[in-house]
């Protein structure tokens, strides 16, 4: 049987994290094709409510990862991230959404082997996880709920 | 839809290092720096950094070479390779792992036969009594390697100053010490 | 307070004088020191050098009997065992699948609880804090303490001390009253393995430690290895041929030294069982 | 309705190696408001961008995705060509099919699959893009230059030279960093001051420049155009102006044993000093750390016989404020004090030295006044031995990088000793010799063909001092690793290029990017190495990574290039990629609430209000407004705004869910 290939979303910052995996890119290091980036200008920007689309529409994993700490090409877009992020993890837990299918990391753009572990770790961690079915049921029972009102 | 990982392709004996000690040959740049160090590599035939230069080739002649090598056995495994070696190749383990070989190989040096022989006879010491029997082993080893006047000053001065037992320290689980020497000869077989 | 103690073959035979020093400073302090039953030898360069698997079985079936007679903390005073047990202890913690075989293998079963320490971190920590005013003699003599390889090697697993010019031992010696001589030979290799099948390699590389010594002005030689001591007190007729003359200088072990500086008698230490006479007090 | 046209790039071999850019191409084109869809060998070359502009003229396309290499290389590029066609530049996006996907994955279905997917994606976004014009904001004609040594010296009086004025800051009480430290330069063996001290005096004397040394960059804000700088002049204890250079205070300061930094800790200062005979500024700093009036109250000598009483012990630091336009970044970098490398002794043995240590010796400046003599007794060494990559090349002590510059001043040292030293004898132990560079291959062969010196390949594993001796116990690994010992008088270790410290702090007041080893990052490793990832901001020398003297001159050279091309302008253009709130018709006006949290959240404070009142004047309605001159389109307020009121051009909603969801659903 083959094996089970995840879909993982990855919101990106432009300055660190992108031009990170660029460079992965550029030093030709190899790692797992399931992840898929999205562009921001910066973590700041990402607005959680993308994450939970993300599920919505099929996704088994999702990556998080911008600029490290004081090096935010922003002055301080990362830490607004992080704030929100706390509050969104209190959110999710309500709603059931599994933190393991979340991953955050900071990747500079000098970093491009550690964009690499943090691709392919993520797809080991998420393949072992297996698909994300548990969402889609928690999603046909949120309908339901609304439905029945 | 996942592609693996990138990985170094090396075949022989280069990969079997590799999988046996988890030492990268190549990433050795031979800067000299164990040779220079080695407090034994003017008694070697091939100082360590030769050595892995020779097993970077992959080639089979030069890699049988290493395995009927006299630096093989003469490494103390003092660490101080290790120790210096800017790109922290652990080069004591792999010289474990080359001994071992040779040895299940038979290809050890002709000159190595009595460091072998000494080890041989710690080995058997410890199998049958648990523990080192220091005369037991100078026995066994004279035995092994006809040395019978060497160090015979040596023994009776030991004696006279306690430094040797007579007899054997015997350990209690003598059985369970021994089965491992089974266990490990049975998996090499 | 109660002490492991792992005291490995040398010590129960040819350097017995070892075991007799440390066990007449705890005594002296009040130390209770408890040998592992029914020990097992390490395995030592042998096991390694032939052997993978028994490498790590030995040495692991030392420290599951540690745990199983519940000892917390066990001094392995022999350099060469000191390292065996730390390495086998770090495979153990990061090779799972390994630690599982061990404990199949020995049955004695295997947590990696027990902490291992060495002469000097004994020393140190149980020893010294009793001898403040208990320095009956000071050890007034330059000496020049000899590490050796693998009381500090491979630096990354033991993580003890500096790998390069280490130091805690010069330290402890300044404690007892001596002073140490800044030379050149503290971690080179005395050619220990080699003793028995190679006596000329040992001639030549414990015959440059003692040169480098003797040239510093050193008066004794200290050790906290039986196979360093062997070598460089038993094996002098090597030395000394090598050199091309006669090296009186006496060995002694760090242990030792600590007796003398506390005043215990000298038959007590073991002194009289050297090759080379002990003539300083 | 949309007509997208898609363009894959085979970029050579480098993407269609691992992926099939021509069903890449076909599947593209079947998706809804596709019409066009090519593949072609090279996209961002004429012939390529020529297809895309005869698309757009002949099939009217609206939105362009090119699906390439990064946009971080190749977006102006492409946009530029979109805006030749006709096409609002800002309608063209690009799939990265290279760096994210053919370079990083094996070849097959699955590498190829992405690549659809990747393009896919930016179809659905760039049916969502707007027409955007650029903004167009004032630049502010003056270059600040940080970093005073020989890099910000040659960027200085380039631009300066242009007409445009110039603020030169230097950390240090003088001009001229590590090249005023040097004793002759390779390969030409000029000696570095007497080329050096010219430059200096002119940026003294330069109308254009405004030299603040002892002062350092305490804040940045703003953006291209636009900088405010804050400056901390650190306090003197002088006037300036009535100082008139003489040195009497420094010839009676009783604190005369201070390691000068300047010597490299091999010759002592006073506590009122000038870093050296021929700094610029000519006029003394008091050390507040070494003087006694500092320390205990009491001295005051220098003031009682300074004859122009311009000593000030109550001077406080200053801070100066400056509006800029640009900035270049020329802060050199350390040598690491080998004090890593106990095997080798260094700061045990004093004759084991820094190759810096080296240039103070061999400098007629300096403390032996250029004779070769040991540090420990004053002895001319008969032997010498010169170790390189002492610290560079070797990841276990943390520097896997090659500094680049040691293999030439190692081959420098040695000639020099050869020819101060007659009869002596000089070993170099090295690895390779890197001599890449106009005549300096010839210069290392003269050295050893010519010179005398040994080389010897190999690494040098121990050195200890014996009978007055250091023994250095190496390898020759061209005679089959053969160990060398060598009884040396002297050991010169070739010491690793290092960033400065608290490099990765200026980094992030500046907010551009450092490598692993905290030097700064250029944008482009090929084809931007004067600029940084943040536009305004340039670099130059060996802040960047570890360099010899031309190409720091030349990288300064290049970044006052730059700094004059932005100054040509009177306007610039940015990117529009802001933030706006949304307005709608009366009686709704906008959605936004008017809570404030964007306000609060801004780094840039580049959110207001704006209060909608009636014809009358009475408020209907207090919302958020973005300063469209402040806001740098990081996107915060977007993803804090509770109505989805605020929204980032290039990011918008529309553009970021429809992404996701192409993403996420095949067609």
């Amino acid at each position: 049987m083959a094996e089970f290939e995840p879909k993982i979303v990855a919101f990106v910052c432009n300055w660190c994290t992108y031009a990170g995996a660029d460079l992965t890119g550029t030093s030709r290091i190899k790692y797992a094709s399931n992840v898929r980036i999205i562009r921001f200008p910066c973590t700041g920007r990402i607005d959680y409510m993308l994450l939970i689309k993300a599920f919505d529409e099929g996704a088994d994993g999702i990556i998080v990862s911008g600029c490290h700490p004081n090096d935010c090409h922003y002055t301080s877009g990362n830490f607004h991230a992080r704030r929100r992020w706390i509050m969104f993890r209190d959110l999710c837990n309500l709603m059931g959404i599994d933190m393991q299918r979340i991953k955050f990391s900071w990747v500079s753009a000098a970093e491009g082997a550690k964009w690499a572990e943090v691709v392919n770790s993520t797809v080991t961690d998420i393949r072992a996880l297996g698909p994300y079915e548990e969402y889609r049921r928690i999603l046909n029972h949120h309908s339901k709920e609304v439905t029945n009102g | 839809m996942s592609t693996e990982t990138g990985h170094v392709s090396t075949t022989g004996l280069q990969a079997e290092i590799q999988d046996g000690t988890g030492v990268t040959v190549n990433k050795c740049y031979q800067c000299g720096k164990c040779s220079a160090g080695c407090p034994l590599s003017e008694e070697m035939d091939f100082p360590p950094s030769f050595l892995m230069r020779m097993l970077q080739t992959g080639d089979p002649g030069l890699e049988e070479k290493v395995l009927r090598s006299f630096s093989i056995w003469v490494c103390l495994t003092c660490e101080m390779c290790y120790a210096r070696c800017p790109m922290s190749i652990d080069i004591p383990q792999m010289m474990d792992y080359l001994r071992q070989k040779s040895l299940r190989e038979k290809k050890v040096h002709p000159d190595a036969k009595k460091i072998l022989a000494f080890h041989k006879s710690f080995l058997d010491s410890i199998k049958y009594s648990g523990r080192l029997y220091e005369i037991g082993l100078l026995v066994d080893y004279k035995a092994r390697t006809l040395k019978i006047m060497q160090d015979m000053v040596l023994a009776p001065k030991m004696l006279l100053r306690g430094k040797l037992n007579i007899f054997p320290e015997m350990i209690r689980d003598r059985r369970g010490v021994a089965s491992f020497f089974n266990k490990s000869n049975k998996k090499k077989s | 307070m109660t002490i492991g103690l792992y005291p490995g073959c040398s010590l129960k035979g040819s350097s017995r004088e070892y075991t007799e020093s440390v066990l007449a400073v705890a005594e002296a302090c009040g130390i209770e020191i408890k040998e592992i039953h029914d020990w097992n030898c390490c395995g030592a360069t042998a096991a390694h050098n032939l052997n993978k698997e028994l490498s790590v079985a030995l040495p692991a079936r030392i420290l599951s009997l540690a745990e199983a007679q519940e000892m917390t903390e066990v001094l392995v005073p022999c350099a060469a065992c000191y390292s065996r047990l730390k390495v086998t202890k770090h495979e153990l913690a990061n090779r799972p699948e390994l630690a599982k075989a061990v404990v199949e293998e020995n049955n004695l079963g295997y947590k990696g609880t027990v902490e291992i320490i060495n002469i000097i971190q004994f020393l140190d920590k149980y020893i010294l804090p009793n001898l403040e005013g208990k320095i009956a003699k000071p050890f007034d003599h330059k000496v020049a303490c000899y590490y050796g390889c693998l009381l500090v090697r491979p630096h990354s697993i033991l993580q003890f001390d500096r790998e390069e010019d280490p130091q805690t031992m010069d330290e402890l010696m300044l404690k007892a009253g001596a002073t140490p001589v800044d030379w050149a030979f503290k971690t080179e290799c005395c050619g220990a393995g080699l003793s028995v099948s190679r006596t000329s390699s040992v001639g030549r590389l414990s015959g440059e430690i003692m040169k480098d010594a003797a040239d510093r002005g050193a008066e004794a030689v200290i050790v906290a290895c039986p196979m360093c001591h062997s070598n460089l007190d038993m094996r002098r007729e090597a030395i000394n041929d090598y050199l091309g003359e006669k090296l009186k200088m006496p060995v002694l072990y760090v242990s030792q030294v600590v007796g003398l500086a506390m005043g215990i008698e000298r038959k007590k230490l073991g002194l009289q069982r050297h090759f080379i006479p002990v003539n300083i007090k | 309705m949309s007509k997208i046209g898609v363009f894959v790039c085979h970029c050579g071999e480098n993407i269609s190696a691992t992926v099939d850019c021509e069903k890449v191409a076909q599947v593209a084109g079947g998706y809804d408001g596709v019409v066009h869809s090519i593949d072609y060998k090279y996209m961002c070359s004429d012939p390529g961008q020529s297809l895309i502009k005869a698309a757009i003229a002949e099939k009217g396309l609206t939105g362009v995705v090119v699906a390439s290499c990064s946009p971080r290389m190749h977006e102006p590029t492409f946009r530029k060509a979109c805006a030749e066609a006709g096409l609002n530049p800002f309608m063209c996006e690009m799939a990265n099919l290279r760096e994210h996907c053919s370079w990083v994955h094996e070849k097959g279905e699955a590498t190829t699959e992405k690549a659809i997917d990747l393009v896919r994606t930016l179809v659905e976004k760039v049916k969502k893009n707007n027409s955007l014009d650029s903004i167009k904001v004032p630049v502010t004609k003056t270059a600040l230059v940080i970093g005073g040594g020989i890099a910000g010296i040659q960027a200085s009086l380039d631009i300066a030279n242009t007409g445009h004025k110039v603020i030169l800051v230097e950390k240090e009480a003088s001009i001229g960093g590590h090249m005023s430290q040097l004793s002759e330069t390779f390969p030409t063996l000029d000696c570095s001051q007497c080329i050096l001290t010219p430059r200096m005096v002119e940026v003294a004397q330069h109308p254009n420049i405004t030299l603040y040394t002892y002062a350092e960059l305490e804040s940045l804000e703003g953006f291209i155009g636009n900088f405010k700088a804050r400056i901390r002049r650190k306090s003197k204890s002088l006037d300036e102006k009535l100082c008139t250079g003489c040195g009497t205070c420094i010839t009676k300061c009783p604190v005369k044993k201070i390691p000068s930094e300047f010597n490299e800790k091999l010759g002592n200062r006073t506590a009122i000093y000038v870093p050296f005979p021929q700094a610029v500024p000519n006029k003394p700093v008091i050390d507040r750390e070494h003087c006694t009036y500092y320390i205990k109250g009491k001295c005051k000598v220098c003031e009682i016989v300074c004859p122009t009483k311009a000593i000030r012990f109550d001077q406080e630091d200053q801070i100066v404020e400056h509006e800029i336009g640009a900035i270049v970044l020329a802060t050199g970098f350390s040598v690491k004090q080998p004090d890593f490398f106990p095997e080798y002794g260094y700061g045990k043995y004093p004759d084991v030295i820094t190759g810096l240590q080296y240039e103070r010796l061999a400098s007629a400046s300096g403390p032996t006044l250029g004779e070769i003599k040991r540090p420990s007794d004053g002895k001319i060494p008969e032997k010498i031995v010169f170790i390189a990559c002492a610290g560079s090349r070797d990841p276990a002590k943390g520097i896997p990088y090659c500094s680049k510059i040691c293999c030439m001043y190692t081959a420098k040292h040695a000639m020099l000793y050869q020819h101060k030293v007659h009869g002596g004898k000089s070993y170099v132990f090295y690895m390779d010799i890197r001599a890449g560079g106009k005549d300096y291959e010839e210069f290392v062969r003269r050295a050893i063909e010519e010179d005398g010196v040994n080389y010897i390949r190999g690494r040098v594993s121990k050195i200890y001092e014996k009978n007055g001796k250091l023994i250095v116990k190496g390898a020759d690994t061209l005679l089959g690793a053969m160990p060398v010992e060598i009884e040396a008088d002297m050991v010169v270790l070739a010491s690793a290029g290092v960033a400065n410290e608290g490099s990765e702090t200026l980094a992030q007041k500046l907010h551009v990017s450092y490598d692993a080893y905290h030097f700064f990052a250029e944008a482009h490793p090929k084809l931007k190495p004067v600029e940084t990832n943040t536009a305004g901001i340039f670099l130059a020398g060996a802040c960047q990574a570890p360099k010899d003297i031309p190409e720091s001159v030349a990288m300064a050279s290049g970044a006052a290039v730059k700094v004059a091309a932005l100054f040509s302008q009177d306007e610039l253009t940015r990117e529009p990629l802001i933030a706006a709130v949304n307005r709608q018709p009366a009686p709704v006006y906008s959605i936004c609430v008017g809570c404030g949290l964007c306000i609060s959240t801004c780094p840039y404070q580049a959110i207001g209000w704006e209060e909608i009142k009636t014809r009358n004047g009475e408020l209907i309605k207090k919302i958020a407004k973005v300063n469209p001159g402040l806001c740098q389109g990081c996107g915060t307020c977007v993803a804090f705004c509770r109505t989805k009121a605020i929204d980032i051009q290039g990011y918008t909603h529309d553009q970021v869910y429809s992404e996701v969801m192409a993403l996420l659903n095949e067609y």
